[in-house]
């Protein structure tokens, strides 16, 4: 971030950036793309990629490993280290302004502030010296000029608010001394801790067990209503997302393959990466192992990205979508209001297969 | 029993330098010449040449100032400060700061003449068994108590209990006790007062009578050795005296700490008028120890200090300075022959050089001049030697055995020698070496003179403290490891043929263990040599038996003279009355002062 | 083990992360990643170079210079034992000038000097590698007390002063043993003494490594087939720990020649007159040096540009075979 | 907490005891056996056998191995007596004899030496900790720019060149071309510090070269790994400026192993930094245990031995238990 040689910035002059008017997306994303040249070529790791989230509501975004989701979350909190290795091009607005063309100190500013992020592991992602307090109280000193005591009163709330018991006392534990579940409130603690309106949560529950998981995804849903955030919830798991988000973005080799309202697009699926998804969810009955296991062949490299849509290689039905599919990249549009799709086969043919082939496996 | 050959150690256990016994002097022109005298080469004229550059014979910066700072340096600490233990030239030399004996040497450059100091006078001895020594008036302790015959038997008497007095020279022991009864030492005497060795006698408190088991021309020069400094047995602490020896001489211990700072001030109690030796010019002396050798030198060149104490003359960066500047080599250094000879020992015993012929072509193949650049060169290393007594001594005199020209040996000699000896295609042996020092570049260069004439040497290394106590001086050793050659070094512990030659030749002196007749020579010429020489009183006699000796010994090819050593020695621009004496093989330190 | 320890052969560095072998492939990428890397290539060469000069050495001097060990006198100046002529003697005949003292030909004796440099660091290397792949084998792969013994031991022998022991051991090694004597014993014992220290930074990693192999499916399926504990630890753990031990051997061998170095330059390395670089540097240091600076820099640059190589070449196989401990 | 430095201390404990054990086989026993008899090389050039018996009793070589170790073990902790039948001297603790050259308790020896040896120690641990931590942190940000690559190659050419070629070279420039520091040798603290500092910068400069190297290698490639950890991504996301992200949560972590190597490498140095001193001929524990060694005056070397080991593993001890108030995780609870 201290990085001045970056050579990816737009060239577009930063405007000053207007405050959006209310009702407007609080994030909106355009055509992200974010790539990495590494020894062994170039990695595109997201590919035009376009979504937005309103305050007060939850995208899920989902997709195997690999299939660019973190890197998209990092991509919104602005921490890439842009230089010669990563280029990121396209918009991201947070509450309309700009953050791709942004100084790197002004996106500093607004990180932990307006938008904040919780991390998959949290074991990983708690700093292993420090006591659970202290990096609660950091986060908030950083963007609130208060005393350290004021601070700490603040981390005691905080630790209260996501259900730590006797959080006083707590506060001054090793990360390592808390249970996982704990840790990943001790988690959302630290993130919240400005009131951020963006809360992005990368995998926040995979590392824990099914209840642990409840327990976070009802709190994150109680802390929504509390300070009216948008969240971005990154996850593999259908299942989360059904229970948490409004929105549902499926991510494929870097790339958008489905967008929607939840309801809409588990009820009217019409990608065949989607079924896929929702095929594994369904029969394994949300065991996380081997989730997706049911889609054959594995995900593309991201160095050498199949041409026209990405899934054609994996695709069942490739046959049908006749030849476009391996030469030109599909468009992710609109086939019902609100409801996006990438996909070379024909709508009715799509809605067909749901009918016939997919919905009586799930 | 014979017990200690008589040398001044050197190196064995001193440090980096190598050799302690150092160096200056050659009055008569270090070197004369043997290497010049058969065909002389622009190495060894130039070394004459250089020579008498040097001090030798010469007083430099004649004063009698008194007062000041003498400083002294020195990498290393001296073995002890107690008179009866040292055995280190440089520190006998200190000793005479706080030391005094019966007689002692002549404050007079180049050969010096023994003279009474404690005794009015030195004696004669006609049987050369019994001597006789009258103590002066006024002489005292540094704690006001006069000095008596019986503190001088009392120390005597010390050397004898080697269990707690040891590290010195043993000469008393081996003249003075009687083999049947052997005395144990003050330490053990059943005498109340101590004094129970029979065979010296204090009739009263001025005179002092020894009786010699046998006859010894050089006696009184045992006398002059520090071991006879008078000790008061109720300040004797026995192996702790080393730390607080009673001063007899001008000046006193102020302050010691071993291996870091020794410092003189003036005893009050001298009385100037019963020494007719000290000077006695500076009020004070600091001897600073523990120091690097190119430290050393440059502070001598900086004149923050006055002068080493080891005397083995400076170290290669200092003496390229002082050569390329003429002034600095005139006024401030001398560069004389210490005394010290460094040889190679042909070991008779071990095949093949059992053969003569085989030990003359060693004789005839070494490259003397290669010795002497290993050494150092002409001036910091020495002179080409062809006799083992060296230029300092009393009765030396010059001869060449081995002619070659220009003293880099003779191959085409050599090799007749060798099939003389039955190995024409020459053989394989293996030639001893310190691992320190310039001996091993010595080493080499015998390595590569005996090259040519097909005789393979293999070096072998030893740290310094064995080597003479094991790896060379025990002939099992020596025959079992097959060591053909080895490198070796003497220095006199004072200035006489017998010193020199009669533990290192003598045929009846080869001991199973420290033995330091390493070649394990037994000629009758040579054994008969030291026994009439040291018997006999007339100086044109002792002149012709010690010059027949010291041929028959190089004539033997079982001890090879290479160098006589050379020191060039760096003083600082303030101190006086520097002059080489052969007695320690260095300035004499009892006559510095310092001006400024 | 990835820098040379310097004052004391003590481990300076922590033991490095671990490589995880991932079979065939492993050689192949990394064999491709280094021939990427420029200097470790460069390196390669000049050290393939270099062991061709230390082993044709005699055709090298025979053709440039002078035999290592024939002393010139006549080169110097008698009075004070210094080449004659500026930069000690340099000349279309003597291309490094001459020592002092005696007159060896600067350019033979360093040539000769890889020689013994190489020879000892190599054989060191190669025992450190045997004790210390068997021995951490042992250790990781049996545990319990033999682990604890051999850690103890590993222990040990990085808590003595090594440079020390090293030189006292030399010292009271006799100049016959072993069935051994002159310069193949001397070169027996050095290398016996490096290796012996050495030993330890090889025995960690393989412990590291076979301790995380150990629970792994392949191995636990070959002891399932009734393969003993020798089959299994030269079968299926050697095969294992082969790339991260190469690593590090590489690494180990500029450590060793510096170690070589240093104990000739303390005096206890080869015999005289056989030319080492420690050995020229110990000569120079005697003064020499200042009068004139080529007899230090000779050894010193052909120590520097050897040790150089080996580090670079083996930064680039650790880059290359465990990309974690890289950059 | 206090039960583990407990253990890590018996632990110490034993190892020096096995290295003593080792070194009084490596410098009493084995050259016994060879057929060096230490109280020949005590008594001096060419001692009569009287002179050799008085010392063989003084000594107590004439007693078994166990027993000669044992006087020495208890020599150290409670001081003992040399009794040659006449002479009985007292060695007070802690007593590792007498040096076989000039007779001195080697305990007077060692400390002697040791301002030396911890002068030219710790100045150069100052420089190299400074000088290798900052620089291994600024290459580590800087990944890849200019300053991160001229520093690998320094670093390399640091690694690759020996003490005793750096420390010619500086003397030969700074002593004898350029007459910077005319003399170089050690001057004590307490004498004159400006003089002690100035006549050091030559020696702290050879030494810390090559630590400083490692130490930048070291420390670029630790940090290299904490910025890649979770809880560093986690620092930026909460809007912390760069410098603390980097000088706080990843310097810390990326310290704690260099605290580690830090300690061991003072206590080897603590031993006395043999190359060094002898190069520039300061009179530390390495150079007088060097001379020991040459002259196999094996009290001195034994003594100098235990020393080092002592401080080495000392900081072993020491390392472990720092490590774990450094990092919590490992702290026992």
């Amino acid at each position: 971030m201290t990085d001045t040689t970056s050579t990816t910035e737009a060239p577009t002059p930063a405007t000053a950036p207007a405050p959006a008017p209310s009702g407007t997306p609080f994030l909106e994303v355009r055509d992200l793309t974010v790539s990495f040249r590494t020894d062994d070529g170039v990695v595109h790791a997201v590919d035009r990629l376009s979504f937005s989230v309103e305050r007060g509501r939850t995208l899920g975004i989902v997709g195997e490993s690999g299939s660019g989701k973190s890197v998209t979350s990092l991509a919104i909190m602005g921490l890439h280290r842009r230089g010669r290795r990563v280029s990121i091009a396209g918009e991201i607005r947070l509450d309309g302004e700009d953050l791709v063309t942004a100084p790197a100190e002004r996106v500093r500013g607004l990180r932990g502030r307006r938008m904040a992020m919780i991390f998959q592991d949290p074991l990983s992602s708690m700093h292993p010296q420090f006591t659970v307090g202290d990096q609660i109280v950091e986060a908030y000193r950083v963007h609130n000029r208060v005393s350290k005591a004021a601070a700490r009163r603040r981390a005691t709330e905080l630790l209260d608010l996501v259900g730590i018991p006797e959080p006083a006392r707590r506060l001054d534990d090793y990360p390592h001394q808390f249970s996982g579940g704990m840790r990943q409130r001790a988690m959302i603690a630290m993130a919240v801790s400005c009131n951020p309106e963006l809360l992005i949560a990368d995998e926040p529950t995979t590392a824990l067990d099914v209840t642990v998981q409840a327990q976070i995804l009802d709190l994150m849903r109680e802390l929504q209503k509390e300070f009216n955030s948008a969240i971005v919830i990154i996850t593999h798991e259908l299942g989360v997302v059904a229970e948490i988000s409004h929105d549902i973005l499926v991510m494929y080799a870097g790339q958008a393959m489905e967008y929607g309202g939840v309801e809409e697009v588990f009820a009217h699926a019409e990608h065949p990466y989607t079924w896929g998804l929702l095929q594994s969810i369904t029969r394994l009955d949300r065991q996380l192992e081997t989730t997706l296991r049911t889609i054959p062949g594995s995900p593309p490299s991201l160095i050498n990205v199949p041409p026209g849509c990405p899934f054609h290689p994996r695709c069942t039905y490739r046959e049908l979508a006749g030849p476009a599919t391996s030469t030109t990249r599909p468009p992710l549009a609109e086939t019902s209001p609100g409801h996006r799709v990438a996909c070379h086969l024909p709508v009715a043919e799509r809605r067909r297969l749901l009918r016939e082939e997919v919905l009586p496996t799930l | 029993m014979k017990r200690r050959a008589n040398l001044i150690r050197m190196g064995a256990l001193a440090a980096a330098a190598g050799l302690v016994l150092a160096a200056c002097g050659g009055s008569s022109g270090g070197g004369g010449s043997s290497g010049g005298s058969n065909g002389t080469s622009s190495g060894s004229s130039s070394s004459n040449g250089t020579s008498s550059a040097g001090a030798s014979d010469a007083l430099l910066h004649p004063s009698d100032k008194s007062g000041g700072t003498l400083r002294a340096l020195n990498d290393s600490d001296c073995d002890y400060w107690d008179p009866a233990r040292t055995y280190y030239a440089n520190c006998w030399d200190q000793q005479r700061w706080i030391s005094r004996q019966l007689v002692t040497y002549s404050p007079q450059p180049g050969t010096p003449k023994l003279t009474g100091d404690l005794a009015t006078a030195v004696p004669t001895s006609s049987d050369l068994k019994t001597w006789t020594y009258t103590l002066k008036d006024g002489i005292t302790f540094a704690d006001g108590t006069p000095i008596t015959s019986k503190d001088i038997k009392y120390a005597v008497e010390r050397v004898f209990a080697t269990d707690v007095i040891n590290g010195g020279p043993t000469y008393l022991i081996d003249y003075l006790d009687d083999p049947s009864a052997p005395y144990p030492g003050p330490y053990k005497d059943t005498d109340p007062n101590k004094l129970g060795l029979k065979s010296v006698e204090t009739p009263d408190d001025k005179t002092i009578t020894f009786h010699l088991n046998k006859p010894f021309a050089d006696w009184n020069f045992v006398m002059a050795l520090p071991g006879v400094t008078p000790v008061p047995k109720a300040k004797d602490t026995g192996a702790n005296y080393t730390f607080k020896p009673v001063s007899s001489g001008p000046y006193q211990i102020e302050k010691y700490t071993p291996n870091k700072i020794i410092t003189f001030v003036r005893n009050p109690h001298w009385d100037p008028k019963t020494d007719t030796v000290n000077k006695a010019l500076p009020d004070r002396i600091e001897v600073t120890m523990g120091l690097d050798l190119d430290d050393v030198d440059n502070r001598l060149l900086a004149n923050s200090a006055d002068f080493y104490v080891g005397q083995t003359g400076v170290q290669i960066s200092a003496q390229n300075k002082i050569l390329g500047d003429p002034s600095l080599r005139k006024d401030r250094t001398t560069n004389d022959v210490t005394g010290f000879i460094r040889y190679l020992s042909v070991m008779t015993q071990v095949k093949p050089f059992d053969n003569v012929h085989c030990r003359n072509a060693v004789a005839y193949a070494l490259d003397k001049t290669a010795q002497q650049l290993a050494r150092g060169g002409p001036v910091g290393g020495g002179a080409v030697a062809t006799t083992m007594l060296t230029p300092p001594l009393k009765y030396y005199k010059s001869f060449d055995l081995f002619p070659t020209a220009g003293s880099k040996g003779d191959v085409a000699k050599a090799k007749q020698e060798l099939t003389a000896c039955g190995q024409p295609n020459g053989f394989s042996t293996t030639l001893a070496s310190r691992s320190n020092g310039k001996e091993v570049a010595q080493a080499e260069a015998v390595q590569a003179s005996l090259a040519k004439i097909g005789v393979k040497v293999t070096i072998n290394k030893s740290a310094p403290s064995q080597y003479f106590s094991s790896t060379i001086g025990i002939p099992a050793n020596v025959h079992k490891n097959g060591i053909g050659l080895a490198m070796a070094a003497w220095g006199p512990d004072w200035p006489t043929p017998y010193a020199m030659l009669s533990s290192i030749v003598d045929g009846r002196k080869i001991l199973p263990a420290g033995n330091s007749n390493y070649a394990e020579l037994n000629d009758p010429a040579v054994n008969s040599g030291l026994d009439d020489g040291i018997a006999t009183t007339d100086e044109a006699k002792a002149q012709r038996i010690w010059t027949d000796t010291d041929k028959a010994v190089v004539k033997s090819a079982a001890y090879i003279p290479l160098v006589y050593d050379k020191a060039l020695n760096l003083f600082s621009d303030r101190t006086t009355n520097i002059y080489f004496t052969s007695a320690y093989g260095m300035a004499d330190f009892a006559q510095f002062g310092v001006v400024k | 083990m990835t820098a040379p320890p310097g004052e004391m052969m003590v481990e300076s560095v922590a033991a490095p992360a671990v490589v995880q072998p991932e079979g065939r492939s492993l050689w192949r990428s990394g064999w491709i990643r280094l021939r990427r890397d420029k200097p470790a290539m460069i390196s390669g060469v000049f050290l393939i170079l270099l062991a061709l000069i230390a082993i044709f050495a005699p055709v090298m001097v025979s053709l440039l210079g002078h035999p290592p060990n024939e002393p010139h006198y006549d080169l110097l100046d008698p009075n004070t034992a210094a080449p004659r002529g500026r930069f000690g003697g340099m000349s279309w005949h003597y291309l490094l000038g001459v020592e002092p003292v005696n007159g060896r030909d600067i350019f033979s004796r360093t040539v000769y000097g890889a020689r013994v440099s190489l020879l000892v660091a190599l054989l060191a290397t190669a025992t450190a590698v045997i004790i210390g792949t068997v021995l951490g084998m042992l250790a990781g792969y049996l545990g319990g007390l033999w682990d604890t013994i051999i850690a103890r031991l590993m222990d040990l022998l990085l808590s003595v002063p090594s440079v020390l022991f090293a030189i006292a051991i030399v010292a009271v090694i006799p100049n016959k043993a072993f069935g051994l004597s002159g310069s193949g014993l001397r070169i027996g014992v050095l290398v016996f003494v490096i290796g012996i220290f050495a030993w330890p930074y090889i025995g960690r990693i393989v412990r590291g490594q076979v301790l995380s192999l150990r629970e792994r499916e392949f191995i636990e399926a070959s002891r399932s087939l009734g393969a003993g504990t020798f089959t299994v630890m030269f079968r299926e753990l050697l095969p294992n720990v082969a790339a991260p031990v190469l690593v590090y051997a590489t690494l180990l061998i500029p450590t060793n020649i510096l170690n070589e170095a240093a104990l000739s330059y303390l005096g206890v390395g080869v015999r005289p007159p056989t030319a080492s670089w420690g050995d020229s540097l110990a000569v120079a240091s005697h003064g020499w040096y200042s009068i004139e600076p080529i007899f230090m820099l000779a050894p010193g640059l052909a120590i520097f540009a050897t040790v150089l190589a080996f580090n670079l070449l083996g930064d680039g196989l650790r880059d290359a075979f465990d990309p974690r401990g890289g950059r | 907490m206090a039960r583990f430095i407990l253990g890590r201390l018996i632990g110490g404990i034993v190892i020096l005891w096995l290295v003593s054990v080792l070194a009084f086989v490596l410098f009493f026993v084995v050259p016994k056996a060879l057929g060096n008899n230490p109280a020949v090389l005590f008594a001096g050039r060419s001692p009569d056998p009287a002179t050799i018996a008085g010392v063989t009793r003084k000594l107590g070589l004439d007693r078994s191995y166990v027993d000669q170790y044992w006087d020495f073990l208890r020599g150290v902790f409670v001081g003992r007596h040399f009794d040659s039948g006449s002479d009985r001297s007292w060695c007070p603790a802690p007593c590792l004899g007498y040096s076989f050259r000039n007779d001195q308790p080697v305990w007077s020896e060692i400390v002697d030496a040791l301002p030396v040896t911890a002068s030219l120690s710790i100045g150069a641990a100052v420089l190299f900790l400074v000088v290798g931590v900052s620089t291994g942190v600024i290459s580590a940000v800087r990944r890849g720019g200019l300053f991160d690559r001229i520093a690998a190659a320094v670093s390399l050419a640091g690694v690759s060149l020996p003490v005793y070629f750096t420390g010619l070279l500086l003397l030969l420039l700074v002593s004898y071309k350029w007459h910077i520091i005319d003399n170089v040798h050690y001057v004590d603290f307490t004498h004159n510090p400006a003089l002690w500092a100035w006549n050091l910068i030559p020696a702290w400069l050879v030494l810390s070269l090559l630590y400083t190297a490692n130490y930048q290698r070291l420390t670029r490639a630790s940090m290299i790994e904490t910025l890649g950890e979770d809880y560093v991504r986690t620092a930026r996301a909460k809007g912390l400026r760069e410098r603390t992200v980097i000088g706080k949560h990843a310097l810390r972590p990326a310290l704690t192993p260099i605290v580690t190597i830090f300690g061991l490498d003072l206590g080897v140095l603590f031993g006395g930094a043999i190359l060094t001193e002898h190069t520039f001929g300061f009179r530390g524990l390495g150079a007088i245990s060097i001379d020991a060694v040459n002259t196999q005056d094996l009290p001195v070397t034994m003594g100098v031995t235990l020393f080092a080991a002592f401080f080495i593993i000392l900081a072993n001890v020491l390392v472990d238990v720092t490590y774990a108030f450094i990092d919590p995780r490992v702290r026992p609870s």
